[in-house]
This record gives structure tokens, C-alpha cells and sequence, in this order.
């Protein structure tokens, strides 16, 4: 009983911290964007004010109940993961349930959401939400080789499938996995740019085309809980990264901008690209990306 | 009591052919009354271990249970079971229902009697008895029969000789045909009979399995056989070939002193069968040829996991083989119902059917998750053991190409579930109703089981050690697995229970909220009700997103998918019949032309008398 | 003693005689004799047979003659073995038929009296122990056989039956060549006898009478490329004849030919020359049969195929790989009758006996297409019927012999073999029926008929040890050659003074 | 706690400026007006920096703006996309042709005022309004909002048979779900 209280308290708080990190992150990507482009942009907290408003809609509309789920699904995603990677090294922020799960529950509960969520957008009966989809789908197809590749090859490197271990061996040896297998860190690195969604793989959600895709039947609380979990989930993200790759943090404001910096990756690179096609992005991630793969693996099994 | 059993199969299935001639009631009591009396029998009385001796032709038969055979006739009775009551609504009104009726006991009787038998006659009798009782439910519906029939019959023909053949030599070396035998002789035979024999009996059990080179047959005989029976058919009838591989890969395969490249080999088939089979199946419009083919990709995952043959590989198939019992069962249980309620299972046809058919959805559903791999239901457990087992025993390259396939399983899975019941409701399939109980409450069980799975797959994961163990496998229970953790060998775990509890726990959480907040101005509109461009659609407007499903996908892996097996097999059989006809001419009617051949006959062998009778 | 082999010829010899004289006095009287003599002769052969197993050879000598002067008849396990098959299928022929030409009573009785003499014919190939005597009696199984297969007095059943008359007096000419060369190097025709004194012969001889033999039997026996005549034969025969050949006037042949080559010779290399003829009869029998438009072509080819598997099996020279053989002839006689006869029902009343006519008559006719249908799964080998455990015991007989490469060509011919008869099923089962095929409804008699060869597949199917006990016996018997020879010499001495 | 009054104040006040400062707009171009929409959100004039943003499908969006005159083919578009968005919602008559019809003022075929058929909480006038008086637009929805004015989908909720005879008069064919709002 204890434990469960423990449990859903670190769960709250992660929660919490996760929300506004990733919110104030997602607000400094539009900011950043917009200096970039040469405008003053909206402030760094622009996010917040727009959850709040997406929370304060008074009506909502849903076209059967697995749209109704499908935010629900979209958030065990998120706080799953949240749940399972590590925040801090050794545990020291709230103990979570990253002891009882290891890198392959990991993927799969990240998929878990984004299924839920299909379901959830193809009931609406519009097109768009169905092609959209369909090409998340499909791009998922082809940036989870190399993001898996990346992950066996940190297995078998360091025979284990836990975070955990995989952040105390860092700990231990002092050095950081982005350098011991650095082929690793680059597939996993690219394949991140699939997994965030910024251009130039935003063919899922384009707005001029698909009309937002996915959640172009959703608004008002739906939009909000999504909202919420998508900046949640990209905290997650970002932490397991720096989990994996960077030596974990020692202290939350380490860990901050350990994932900013990470964040900055996907972000620029999606300021200054176009966009792809989906058989093009499901080609490139199995082009280069897989090829570090390979040889993150190459690398793990020979050195 | 084996004879009870097989006697209660034959005498039902005899029973209830003639009770068709008499009454529909009575045939369907006689049917249930064999499938409930051989699943009582099978539970209450048969005794793990028990022997039974009788000779026929010379050979002396002998018929048994252990662990492991018990395990597979578990799969055979409980899905043949569910199925059977499945069958009673599905069928309904159909023609030739004695013959379908016969064919159903029949081959759940030679599944047993397969996994039953420890002899090698027997087995082979039994074999060729499923290869026909299942193909005259493959030509049942009439439709291709020429093609998808013939195709069917012709594999199940090339495997069943050459494991004759196989037989043959076995019996040959060490004139005995019981298992065990061949088992504890293998040491004896000679290298070159020593790679043959285990090589030939799996070119028949790969047929079965629908491996990669010989799996042409399943996507056609799959889809064409009735739905009630071809739950049992990719459900459970291809594990025959499953339980044959498992046999032969424990027994043989790993005596070989080249052991390695064999198994190498037989992953990549199966790994190679599971993603060529996933893409297939995300190209298909038909509802049966997706799960056709993805039922020839699920069985690509166990295929590789017999092969590794280490104990979590080993464990992994044995649970996924009745995963997919149940899973696929479901599934083709589900496209089943959406083809009697509406009668198509084109996906491009049917849509919506989500309020409609609401228990076939959920069934579905899970059962889609379950195919998924997706925790918290049963299926993440073979799958994650499968992993694990694959990283343990360091088939880095083969994990990759397995973790390709069960990620784009995730397009067919979604496809599956958004063609039918998502979509645009229409009014061409307002009249359509869920399906009748007898049809929906099979599907929910197996769901349901799939779903308690999730949390203790140690209920399945218990019998699979215990057949292991049978095989000669140390005991795995407690460093492999407990009731509902995992472990792998690097002693890395993932505690089932608190991860679903938390994942029940969240979603049920934010599913209150979202339902609280604003309930009173949350409003259900209608699927037509949709923001596409300020138009709305019109009644019979479909604006449902279900042609060309996956086309950028499938664009991007064309090059993979140019080449078909089937067309080399075409092409290789029109090569084939030019050759015969040309053969054909050489009887060419004219009598001058027969007497001509007798005289050449005579003169040729006058010619060559020496050589001949030296 | 019940009764004595010379039986099997006086009796239906001479049942054939008074049939057209009875016919006059009461018209029935010709459908029911027939009957009455072949069950008889059945039970005769049945006793006879049980009596041989357990007690030797029964060696009867005609007309007070001993051996090896006069002609004598040997009713050993083999012979006795195939004589009842024989008389066990013109039984069932007979059944089959007993209502054939209804009508024109002329033609009836002729049809009676040939099929009798082909009966006779036939057991008297198989049984004599004298080889002119052979000669003579497979003169008469060919004749009644020339005229049965021109029976129909059409224009393509003529031209088949003068075929296989042109083909048949080839093998008459080399057969009393051959017959001729013996003679006149050893001064004896008594099989038994010849077979001791063949070392006697000039190997040059011996080796020329030998391919006269082959040549001359091997046309009865359909070996490839002496076989041109059978197709055309069995197509354009009335159907229950072309059951008869399959399933007597063949396994006549093939008997003849294997008891020259196994017993009467001693030369090297007929095992192997057995082994390779075969393969090739199965071979291009097999592959012709795919692509045939006419259902009773096709039996025929399918036929043709099947003889090449027993000589091949005959051709492995074991113990088992006989035992096969027999088995093999035992299975396909029945079976392929049961085909003839049913498929000859399926194409009842179309002209061009086709294939695609068959096209969904299992509505119409869904006990003879039931039967059809297990006769083609049981003759592809498939368990649990008869014809599997005949290719069963074929294929242990060739692993035995470490014969690998035949079991392989022989099963990837079975794969053949399925296809055709697969089709032809799916066509009767699954194909939308054609209007304008009438059908002929079965009479009881047929079915009957039918019937009783299905008990018997099924018989043989789940209990092979009702027969094995006597194939192995006259497996035994046929390569126990200084047992058949002292078997009939003895009875000689016996009654020399 | 939540129906205090005090407390509901407070986060009416929360409500009111996460609303004025987060105006996702949908655009609909149906005239010419359409054109000044890209120089407001970029560079030049930057509209993100008052909170306002680009919404993809009227599900998502608070502020319909009306670029331009509308016939009446798409009159009925956009009364179907104004009953699709979520409240609270704003409508902003952009140019003068939605407020009198502008130089389409005798058409045949467009509607002279958007106020007959929805409400509208804030006009901009011009032909073309430049970028600055769209903002300045917008800072008066702005206000509107902040002071709890911007009532407009209240009124259509209250006058909708009013707007429907309207709104009929003009579209031969309606063929639309109910508003049941």
C-alpha cells in the first residue's frame, strides 16, 4: 500500500514536472522558430495559454466512444513512459516503475498510445484523420529499425535490456554511451527526428494538406488532454535519450538542459527542412540511419 | 481412453453425416455432443503418460499423451471447441452441412491423433487425414477451387511424401516405426541419412507451418475455407506443423554436429516468412487474405523461435503457437461474423459497423493487440520472449528483421480494425446487427483470455514448461518466468502486474476525466457530422479513407514485393503442363506409328542386350 | 479337396457354350449363369487359396499326362492369389453388368460369352505351368478382348480394336518365337521344367527368347513403348470392360511377363531392365494422363502409370518389394475398376466422354461420384485406404533396397498423379453443373457392384492384414523358384509308374 | 469550492485571458481578403506574437475570420463551419464586403451583410483592410474577450430561428444537421 501510495505520488509529480518542462518547451520551439524566421514570436509560455484555453472550451463534440478513449489511450503512453525511464540517476527523484519493466516493454507501451489514438481518429469518418494515420504508421515502420537498432545494440553491448543498468554503468565508468558506441547514439539520434514529428517527417499531421490529420476531428478537452500528453510524452523522450546516451543527470537542472540541448537536435533541424513525402522519410530511415544501426551493432558485437 | 476419444470423434462425425439425411437438430446435437464428449474426455480422464498398443498391417500402432502432445491437443480441443459452437450459428442455413460437419470432426480427430500418436505410421495416417479433411473445407465454398484447391492439395501432398519418404528410410535402417525409436536410434544412421531424414520431415511440416518457400498454398486456402473452420484451420491446424518442427528441431536438429547453419537457416525462413507475410498482408483488401497472410507471418515468429531453440526461444513458440490459436481465432471468427451480417469482407466495401456490431469490435480489438504484441495483453509476452531470446543468443541481425515485421504488423492491424468498424457510417450497412450470441461469446471468451494472459501468462507458460520439460528442456519456471514476471538471461525482468495495474489505473483515470469534464456540453455527432471543408456529405456519400490503404508504404518496400513466389510456381507449373502435353503426343493414335514403337522397342534391346542382361 | 483347378477353365469354358443354348430356352437364363459359375468359381478359388496357403502347392495334371510331357495347371499361393482376384473382378463385373444391352439379347449374349472367355483366358494364363499352353490361353483372353473392344461397332471403337489386333499379333508372333526357340533348344514346354534346364540353354538363346518374351508379354503388360494400343482400348471398350482389363486381362500380362523373367531365365539384369522399363511406363504414362480431355484416356494413362509401378516394384526382386507388387496389382485392380466404373457412369450419355462433362454431376449422382471420389483418393495413395499401404509397403521395399532415387521419382510422379485426379473431383464437386449433360441414373446392380469394391478399399484401408497374410505367401511362392519347380516335377515322378 | 462565487471569479479571469491570448484562426478565404492573411502572420506583422495561430479544421479553431465577400454558394460552408467550432467561438467580418457588400453591393449573388447569418463580434473595414487594422482587429476581439463581451455565439444560440429564416432565405437548398446547441 505503501509503495502504491509512493508510486502515485512520484507519478503526480513527474507528471507535473513533465507537463511543464515539455509545455515550455514546445512554447520555446515556437519562439525559437519564430526568431529564426526573423519575427518576435509568441512568448515562451505561449503553450501554457494555449492548454488552458483547449482545457476551458465549454463544448466538445465526439463521434463514438473510441474517440472518446482515444486521448485516454495517448495518455497511458505517456505517463507509462514517464513511469518506466529513470529521471534521475540512482533513482533519486521520486522512485517510479522503472524497476519492473525493461527497453522492450518501453517500446512497445510507446506504441500503445498512438494505436489507441488511430482508433480513436478513425472513427471520426473524416478522410484526413485515416490518411494521416496511415502515414504515421507507415513512418513508424521506418524509424523504429534504426531507434531499435540503436537500443540492441546497447543490449548486447552491456548485456542488459535495463535502464536502469544501462544508467549506472555510466555512472560507474564515468562515460557517456554517446561516446562508447557512438554509431548507437547516431542512429538513435536520427531516428528521434521520426519520432518527434517535426518537419521534415511532419507528413503526418500537415496541416495545409491533411487539415492536422489525426486529430483534425478533435477539440476543446480532447485537444487538451492530447496536448498535454504530447508534451508530456516528449519530456519522456527526451529524458530516456539522456538516460541512454548522455550519462543520465544528477539533478533536475542538469537533466533540463541536458534535454534541451537534445531538443535543440530535432528542432532546428525541422526549422530548415521541407517536407518529406512518407515513402521518402520511410526511405531515409532506412538509409543512413539504419546503416549507423548496423554498425552500432557491428560495433557492439565486435568491440 | 484414447480409443473412447478417437472412437467418439469418428463414430460423432460418421453420426452426424447421416444425421443430416434425418434433421438439422439432429445433426447439430450430434455435432456438439462429439466436440463436448471428446473436450470432456480429453479433460477428465486422459492421463498424461498413458499408452496404448494395437497392430494393424504388421505395424504395431501405438497411441499415448505426454506433456507436450497434451499442451498442443490443449490448442486443438479448446479452440476446436469454441469453434464448433462458433460453427453452429456461422453455418446456419448453408448447403452440404453434414459433409462440412464430417470434415470439422475429422480433422480435429487427426490433430489429435497426430499430437497422440508414437508411431510413425499412425502420425503419417493421421497427417494425411487432416491435409484432406481440411482440404474439402478448403474447396467447401466451390469458389477457386481449380486454383487455391489444387495449390493446397499439391503442397500438402509434396510434405506428406517426403516425410514417406522420410519414413520409408527411417523404417528401412532400423525396421521399427515407433518415435522413440527413430529418437534413440538417430546417433546410429549414417551423416548423410543423418542431415536427410530431419531435412525431409521438415519440408513437411514447413508446408504445414506455411514456411517462406512453401507457403503459396495458405493465403488462398485460408481465405477460402469458411470462416468457422479456418479459425481451427490457421489456428490450430498449422501448429501440427509446429508440433512436427519442434519434435524434429529437439530431437535431431540438435544431435547434428553442424547444427548451427541449420538453424541459422530455418530462422531466417521464418524471419523472412514473417516480414514477407506482414507486407503481404498490409497490401490485401480482402479481410481473409489479410489474416491469411498474416496468420503465414505469425507463424514465421514461432518458426524462428523452434529454430534458435534455446529454452526462452522454445518457450516463446510454444506460447505464441496458442497465442495465435486464440488470437487468430478471434480474428477470423470476428471477419466471420461481418461476412454473415453483411455479407462482403472487402474492406473497401464495409465500414462502420463499430456501433453495429459492438461485441465483435471489442473481441477484435483485443484480439488486434493481442497480434500487436502491445502490452498488457498476451501477446507482449511472446513477443518479448522472443526478443530476449533472440538478443540472448545473439541473433542481433534476425531480432532486427523479427522487430521489422511485428512493427509493420501494426499497419495491417490498424487496417483490420479501421476497414470494418470504423470509418463513415453508412446507410447501406444501417440494417446490420451483432452478429447472434453463439457466434459473439466464443470471440469474447478467447478475448477475455488473451486479456487474463496479459497479467499471469503463467497460466499458459506452466503447461509450455511442463511440454519442455518432457523435451528434455531443464525446468524454466523461476528463472525464466513466475506467474507473471519475466526474465530474461541477463536477470532483467518485467513485472507484469503492477505495469498493467498502472496502465489500467491511468487509463481508467484520465477516461473519467475526460468523460466528467463537460458532460454535459460533450455531444455525440454523427460520423457524417465531420469538418471536411464546410460540405456535408451526402447520405450515400462514403467519404471513408479505405482504398489504396497503405500506398506510400507500400511504394517505399515495392522493390521487396515485386516478386511473388507464386508467379515462380506458375510459371514453373504452365512449364510443366507444356511438358506433359508434349508427352501426351507421343501416344499419337496411329496404329503404324505403335507398331513402329514395338518394333524399335525390340530392336533396341536386341542392340543393347549385353549391356542390359550382361 | 473341394474341387480341382482344371475347374476354372472347364466350367466357364463350358458355361460359355451353353449360354446361347439356354438362351433360347429362358432369355435370363444368359445374365444369370455367368453369375452362377463365377460364384462358383469363387468360392472354389476362396477355398482353394486357403487350402494352398496352409498346405503347398496343388498341382493338377491334365488328362493323366505328367509333367513334364503333358500340360499341367499350378495352383500355387501366386497363381491361386491372382486367380481369385480375377474371378473376385469378373464377379463384380458381372454384377456391374448383368443388366447390359437389356434390350438387344443378341447382343447380351455375345457380351456374356466374351466376357466369360476373357475370364477364362485370363486364369488360364496365370495358372498353366505349361507355356504353349500360356500361349494359347492368352490368344483367347486377346481375341474375346478384340471383339470386346470393338463391341460398340463404331467407327473409333473399330479403329481401336484393329489396333490393338495389330499390336496383339506382333506379340503373338514374338511370343511363338520365343516359344519356338525354347523348343527347339531344350525339347520341353513345361514352365518347370524349362526353368530347370535353362542352363542348359546357349546364353545367346536364352537371352534372344528372353527379349522375345519381353517384348511379346510386355505388350499385354503395357510396358512403355509397347502400350500404344491400351489407351484407345480402354476408352472405346464398354466401361465394365475397361474395368476387366485393368482389372484382369493386365495383371494377366504382367503375371506372365514376371514368371518368365523370374522364374523360366536365370539372366543378370532383368531386375534392373524391370526397374528402368517401369520408371519409364510410370513416367510417361503419368505425365500423359495431366493433360487428357477424355475421363476414361485418362483412367487409362492413369492405368498404364499404375502397371509400371508394380514392375517396378516387381523390379526391386526382394521379398517385399513382390510383396509390393502384388499388393500394388491387388489395389489397383480394384480400385481402378471401381474408377472405370463409376467414371464410366459420370459420362453416361455424352458423346465425346469428356472431362469438362462431368462438370457438377455430384448433385445428380452423389452416391456413383462418392464412390468416384474415394476410388481417386485411395489410387493417389492417400490413408487410411487401400492404396496407401500398397505404396507404403513399395517404399520401404525400395529403402530397403537403397533404391532413394525411386522413391523419389515415384513420389513426385504421386504428385502428378494427384493433380489430374484432383481436378477431375473439383470438377464433379465444385463446377456449376452444365445443362445440357443428361444424366444416367445407376442401376441397383451397378451400385451394388460399385459398392462392394468401396467395402473393399475400405476393408483393405483400415485393416491391410486381411490380405497381407496371403500377398506374403505368394510373394514367398513366386520367388521360391527350386520349390515351384520340384512342386510340379514331383507331381510327375508321383504319377510315373 | 468550485461554484464559490470568489473562486469562480478567479477563474473566470484565468479563463478570459488564456482566451485572448490564445485566438486560433480559422481562415476562411473566400474573397480577396484572403491575401492580407500571410503578410499578418509573417514576418512583417507577426501575429503569433498576439497568441494568434493558424487552426487547421474548424474543430480546433476559436475565431472564424470571414476574409471577404461571400456568395452565397459559400455562405452555407461557412454557417456549416461555424456550427462545427467549439464555443466559445468569434467570428471576424473581414473587409467591407461582409459588412455592407462593399463593391459587390448589387450583386445577384453574394450576401451584403454577414450579420443577417452570423453573428459577428468584431468588423474590420477596409477594402483591403491593410495587415495593421487586422490586428488592430484582433486586439479588439482581444479586449472584447477580456471585458466577457464577445458574445456572439450566445446570441446565434439564442437567435438561431432568426438566423435560420435568414440564412434559408438566401440557400435553396439546406440540407444540414440540426444546431442543437
Amino acid at each position: 500500500m505503501h509503495e502504491i501510495i509512493q508510486i502515485t505520488w512520484g507519478a503526480i509529480v513527474s507528471f507535473i514536472l513533465a507537463f511543464t518542462v515539455g509545455i515550455t518547451y514546445m512554447g520555446l520551439n515556437r519562439k525559437i522558430t519564430a526568431r529564426i524566421q526573423n519575427r518576435i514570436g509568441p512568448p515562451w509560455y505561449q503553450n501554457f495559454i494555449d492548454v488552458i484555453k483547449l482545457g476551458s472550451k465549454q463544448t466538445s463534440i465526439h463521434h463514438g466512444v473510441m474517440q472518446h478513449m482515444g486521448p485516454a489511450f495517448i495518455m497511458v503512453t505517456s505517463v507509462m513512459s514517464l513511469l518506466i525511464i529513470p529521471i534521475l540517476n540512482q533513482n533519486r527523484f521520486f522512485p517510479n516503475l522503472n524497476f519492473h519493466g525493461d527497453l522492450v516493454f518501453l517500446l512497445y507501451i510507446m506504441v500503445f498510445g498512438p494505436l489507441g489514438m488511430a482508433l480513436g481518429a478513425g472513427q471520426t469518418g473524416n478522410p484526413n484523420s485515416a490518411i494521416g494515420v496511415t502515414r504515421g504508421l507507415s513512418q513508424m515502420a521506418g524509424f523504429e529499425i534504426p531507434w531499435v537498432m540503436a537500443l540492441v545494440a546497447l543490449m548486447i553491448q552491456y548485456k542488459t535490456t535495463s535502464i536502469v543498468d544501462l544508467m549506472n554503468i555510466q555512472v560507474e565508468t564515468g562515460k557517456w554511451l554517446m561516446f562508447s558506441s557512438p554509431f548507437a547514439f547516431l542512429a538513435a539520434l536520427l531516428a528521434m527526428l521520426g519520432m518527434f514529428r517535426y518537419a521534415p517527417f511532419d507528413i503526418v499531421g500537415a496541416p495545409q494538406e491533411l487539415a492536422s490529420g489525426p486529430m483534425s476531428e478533435n477539440g476543446g478537452k480532447y485537444l487538451f488532454v492530447m496536448m498535454s500528453a504530447g508534451s508530456v510524452f516528449a519530456f519522456a523522450k527526451l529524458t530516456l535519450y539522456v538516460d541512454l546516451f548522455m550519462g543520465g543527470a544528477n539533478n533536475l537542472i542538469i537533466l533540463v538542459v541536458k534535454t534541451f540541448s537534445l531538443y535543440l537536435f530535432p528542432m532546428l533541424y525541422g526549422i530548415v527542412s521541407p517536407r518529406y513525402r512518407t515513402e521518402q522519410s520511410v526511405r531515409y530511415f532506412w538509409g543512413w540511419p539504419s546503416l549507423f544501426g548496423l554498425l552500432a551493432i557491428l560495433h557492439a558485437m565486435f568491440f | 481412453m484414447i480409443y473412447i476419444l478417437f472412437s467418439i470423434l469418428l463414430g460423432g462425425a460418421i453420426l452426424t453425416f447421416l444425421a443430416n439425411k434425418i434433421s438439422g437438430l439432429l445433426r447439430d446435437t450430434f455435432f456438439l455432443l462429439t466436440m463436448l464428449g471428446a473436450t470432456l474426455i480429453f479433460y477428465t480422464q486422459l492421463h498424461i503418460g498413458g499408452l496404448v498398443n494395437f497392430s494393424i498391417g504388421s505395424f504395431n500402432l501405438e497411441w499415448g499423451v505426454n506433456s507436450f502432445s497434451w499442451y498442443f491437443s490443449l490448442i486443438v480441443l479448446g479452440l476446436g471447441t469454441l469453434a464448433a459452437f462458433y460453427a453452429l450459428s456461422y453455418m446456419k442455413g448453408k448447403e452440404n452441412l453434414g459433409f462440412f460437419y464430417f470434415s470439422f470432426l475429422i480433422s480435429i480427430l487427426s490433430m489429435l491423433g497426430i499430437v497422440m500418436s508414437h508411431d510413425l505410421i499412425s502420425f503419417f495416417i493421421f497427417w494425411e487425414m487432416m491435409t484432406w479433411s481440411s482440404y474439402f473445407m478448403v474447396i467447401y465454398s466451390g469458389k477457386n477451387v481449380q486454383k487455391n484447391g489444387i495449390n493446397y492439395i499439391l503442397f500438402s501432398a509434396f510434405g506428406a511424401y517426403a516425410m514417406l519418404t522420410a519414413i520409408a528410410l527411417v523404417y528401412a535402417n532400423i525396421h521399427s516405426l515407433s518415435i522413440v525409436e527413430m529418437i534413440s536410434n538417430y546417433g546410429q544412421f549414417s551423416p548423410a541419412l543423418q542431415t536427410w531424414i530431419p531435412i525431409l520431415f521438415l519440408m513437411a511440416f514447413s508446408v504445414k507451418a506455411a514456411m517462406m518457400p512453401l507457403h503459396v498454398w495458405a493465403p488462398g486456402a485460408y481465405s477460402d475455407s469458411p470462416m468457422a473452420y479456418t479459425s481451427v484451420f490457421s489456428g490450430a491446424l498449422s501448429k501440427m506443423g509446429i508440433y512436427g518442427m519442434i519434435l524434429i528441431f529437439v530431437t535431431m536438429i540438435s544431435h547434428l554436429p553442424d547444427d548451427t547453419w541449420f538453424r541459422e537457416v530455418f530462422a531466417w525462413l521464418g524471419a523472412i516468412t514473417a516480414i514477407m507475410g506482414t507486407l503481404w498482408a498490409i497490401a490485401q483488401d480482402d479481410a481473409r487474405k489479410l489474416l491469411a497472410y498474416s496468420s503465414v507471418a505469425q507463424l514465421g515468429y514461432i518458426i524462428t523461435g523452434v529454430a534458435i531453440g534455446t529454452d526462452l526461444a522454445m518457450l516463446s513458440a510454444l506460447f505464441l503457437a496458442a497465442l495465435h490459436a486464440l488470437f487468430k481465432g478471434t480474428l477470423f471468427m470476428a471477419v466471420g461474423a461481418v461476412e454473415r451480417q453483411t455479407g462482403t469482407v472487402k474492406f473497401s466495401e464495409v465500414t462502420g459497423l463499430i456501433r453495429k456490431m459492438p461485441w465483435t469490435f471489442i473481441a477484435s480489438l483485443l484480439a488486434i493487440i493481442a497480434l500487436a504484441g502491445i502490452p498488457p495483453l498476451g501477446g507482449f509476452v511472446g513477443k518479448w520472449m522472443l526478443y530476449e531470446s533472440l538478443i540472448n543468443s545473439n541473433h542481433y541481425i534476425l531480432v532486427i528483421a523479427i522487430f521489422f515485421a511485428s512493427t509493420s504488423a501494426f499497419l495491417y492491424c490498424y487496417k483490420f480494425l479501421f476497414g470494418f468498424f470504423l470509418g463513415q457510417e453508412e446507410k447501406e450497412w444501417a440494417h446490420v446487427k451483432e452478429a447472434p450470441a453463439l457466434m459473439v461469446v466464443p470471440m469474447l471468451l478467447m478475448a477475455g483470455f488473451l486479456v487474463i494472459l496479459g497479467t499471469f501468462p503463467g497460466i499458459l507458460l506452466k503447461p509450455a514448461d511442463t511440454a519442455m520439460q518432457t523435451l528434455g528442456f531443464a525446468p524454466t519456471e523461476g528463472h525464466l518466468w513466475s506467474m507473471s514476471v519475466l526474465f530474461n538471461a541477463w536477470g532483467d525482468q518485467v513485472l507484469l502486474r503492477p505495469l498493467v495495474y498502472a496502465i489500467a489505473g491511468i487509463f481508467l483515470f484520465f477516461l473519467i476525466i475526460l468523460t466528467v469534464k463537460g458532460w454535459k456540453n460533450t455531444r455525440y455527432v454523427t460520423t457524417k457530422d465531420i469538418s471536411s471543408s464546410g460540405e456535408v456529405p451526402l447520405e450515400h456519400e462514403n467519404l471513408t479513407f479505405s482504398v489504396n490503404f497503405y500506398q506510400p508504404f507500400l511504394r517505399a518496400v515495392g522493390p521487396v514485393m515485386k516478386h511473388r513466389m507464386i508467379t515462380w510456381y506458375r510459371e514453373f507449373g504452365a512449364g510443366m503442363e507444356t511438358i506433359f502435353d508434349f508427352t501426351r503426343r507421343i501416344y499419337t493414335g496411329n496404329g503404324q506409328t505403335y507398331a513402329i514403337y514395338v518394333m524399335v522397342f525390340l530392336v533396341i534391346i536386341l542392340l543393347l542386350q549385353n549391356t542390359i542382361f550382361g | 479337396m473341394v474341387g480341382s483347378p482344371v475347374l476354372f477353365i472347364a466350367i466357364p469354358l463350358l458355361a460359355a457354350f451353353l449360354i446361347p443354348l439356354l438362351g433360347f430356352v429362358w432369355k435370363e437364363s444368359v445374365r444369370i449363369l455367368p453369375g452362377l459359375v463365377l460364384l462358383y468359381l469363387l468360392y472354389l478359388s476362396l477355398t482353394l487359396m486357403e487350402q494352398v496357403v496352409h498346405t503347398g502347392t496343388i498341382v493338377e495334371v491334365i488328362a493323366g499326362w505328367a509333367p513334364p510331357w503333358g500340360i499341367n495347371l499350378v495352383f500355387s499361393p501366386l497363381t491361386g492369389l491372382l486367380t481369385t482376384l480375377m474371378i473376385l473382378m469378373g464377379f463384380i463385373i458381372w454384377i456391374y453388368s448383368y443388366r447390359f444391352k437389356n434390350i438387344d439379347f443378341q447382343e447380351a449374349v455375345k457380351y456374356f460369352i466374351l466376357l466369360l472367355m476373357l475370364i477364362t483366358g485370363s486364369v488360364g494364363i496365370v495358372l498353366t505351368g505349361d507355356i504353349f499352353n500360356q500361349f494359347v490361353f492368352i490368344e483367347i483372353t486377346s481375341i474375346s478382348a478384340y471383339a470386346l473392344t470393338a463391341f460398340y461397332k463404331g467407327r473409333d471403337s473399330a479403329e481401336a480394336s484393329f489396333k490393338y489386333l495389330m499390336i496383339g499379333s506382333l506379340s503373338s508372333m514374338f511370343l511363338l518365337l520365343a516359344i519356338a526357340l525354347i523348343y527347339s533348344q531344350l525339347g520341353t514346354l513345361n514352365m518347370a521344367d524349362i526353368a530347370a534346364k535353362a542352363h542348359l540353354m546357349k546364353p545367346e538363346f536364352k537371352i534372344l527368347a528372353l527379349i522375345f518374351f519381353i517384348t511379346g508379354l510386355g505388350i499385354e503388360a503395357e510396358i512403355f513403348p509397347l502400350n500404344g494400343w491400351a489407351p484407345d482400348a480402354y476408352a472405346q471398350a464398354p466401361g465394365p470392360i475397361g474395368a476387366a482389363f485393368s482389372g484382369i486381362v493386365v495383371k494377366a500380362g504382367v503375371y506372365a511377363m514376371i514368371r518368365v523373367m523370374f522364374t523360366l531365365f536365370d539372366v543378370a539384369g532383368t531386375h534392373q531392365f524391370l526397374i528402368v522399363i517401369g520408371i519409364i511406363t510410370l513416367i510417361i504414362a503419368e505425365m500423359s494422363a495431366v493433360r487428357q480431355e477424355h475421363l476414361k484416356r485418362m483412367l487409362a494413362y492413369s492405368s498404364i502409370g499404375q502397371m509400371g509401378l508394380v514392375i517396378v516394384a516387381f523390379g526391386i526382386g526382394t521379398e517385399e518389394g513382390v510383396f509390393a507388387a502384388l499388393f500394388l496389382m491387388l489395389n489397383h485392380a480394384i480400385i481402378k475398376s471401381l474408377l472405370f466404373l463409376s467414371g464410366s457412369y459420370l459420362v453416361y450419355h455424352s458423346t465425346g466422354k469428356y472431362i469438362s462433362e462431368v462438370d457438377g454431376i455430384a448433385r445428380n449422382l452423389p452416391i456413383t461420384s462418392f464412390l468416384f471420389a474415394l476410388g481417386s483418393i485411395a489410387i493417389v495413395g492417400m490413408p487410411p485406404f487401400a492404396g496407401f499401404w500398397s505404396k507404403w509397403s513399395m517404399l520401404t521395399a525400395a529403402a530397403h533396397s537403397n533404391l532413394i532415387l525411386i522413391i523419389g521419382l515415384v513420389l513426385s510422379v504421386s504428385l502428378i498423379e494427384l493433380v489430374y485426379y484432383f481436378r477431375v473431383l473439383n470438377r464433379i464437386y465444385f463446377f456449376p453443373k452444365k445443362k445440357e449433360v443428361v444424366v444416367k441414373k445407376p442401376t441397383i446392380n451397378a451400385l451394388l457392384a460399385m459398392g462392394l469394391l468401396g467395402l473393399l478399399i475400405l476393408i483393405i484401408g483400415f485393416y491391410p492384414d486381411s490380405v497381407t497374410g496371403y500377398l506374403h505367401a505368394a510373394s514367398q511362392s513366386l520367388l521360391d523358384k527350386g520349390k515351384y519347380i520340384h512342386d510340379v516335377l514331383s507331381t510327375g515322378q508321383l504319377l510315373l509308374p | 469550492m468550485i461554484n464559490d462565487k470568489n473562486s469562480q471569479k478567479i477563474v473566470d479571469i484565468i479563463r478570459n485571458y488564456a482566451r485572448k491570448h490564445s485566438l486560433w484562426i480559422l481562415a476562411y478565404g473566400t474573397g480577396c481578403g484572403a491575401i492580407e492573411i500571410p503578410p499578418t502572420m509573417t514576418s512583417r506583422y507577426d501575429a503569433e506574437r498576439l497568441g494568434v495561430r493558424g487552426a487547421a479544421t474548424p474543430r480546433q479553431a476559436d475565431v472564424l475570420l470571414i476574409t471577404g465577400y461571400l456568395t452565397t454558394k459559400t455562405l452555407k460552408r461557412v454557417i456549416r463551419v461555424y456550427e462545427q467550432m467549439q464555443d466559445p467561438k468569434y467570428v471576424i467580418g473581414f473587409g467591407s464586403c461582409t459588412i455592407n457588400g462593399g463593391m459587390y453591393w448589387d450583386s445577384y449573388n453574394t450576401i451584403k451583410a454577414l450579420d443577417r447569418y452570423l453573428p459577428v463580434d468584431v468588423y474590420i473595414n477596409g477594402c483591403m483592410p491593410r495587415p495593421e487594422s487586422v490586428l488592430a482587429g484582433f486586439a479588439k476581439l482581444q479586449e472584447l474577450i477580456q471585458a466577457g463581451k464577445a458574445d456572439g455565439a450566445k446570441k446565434y444560440k439564442e437567435n438561431l430561428e432568426w438566423y435560420r429564416e435568414n440564412q434559408k432565405k438566401v440557400i435553396p437548398t439546406w440540407r444540414m444537421p440540426e444546431y442543437n446547441w
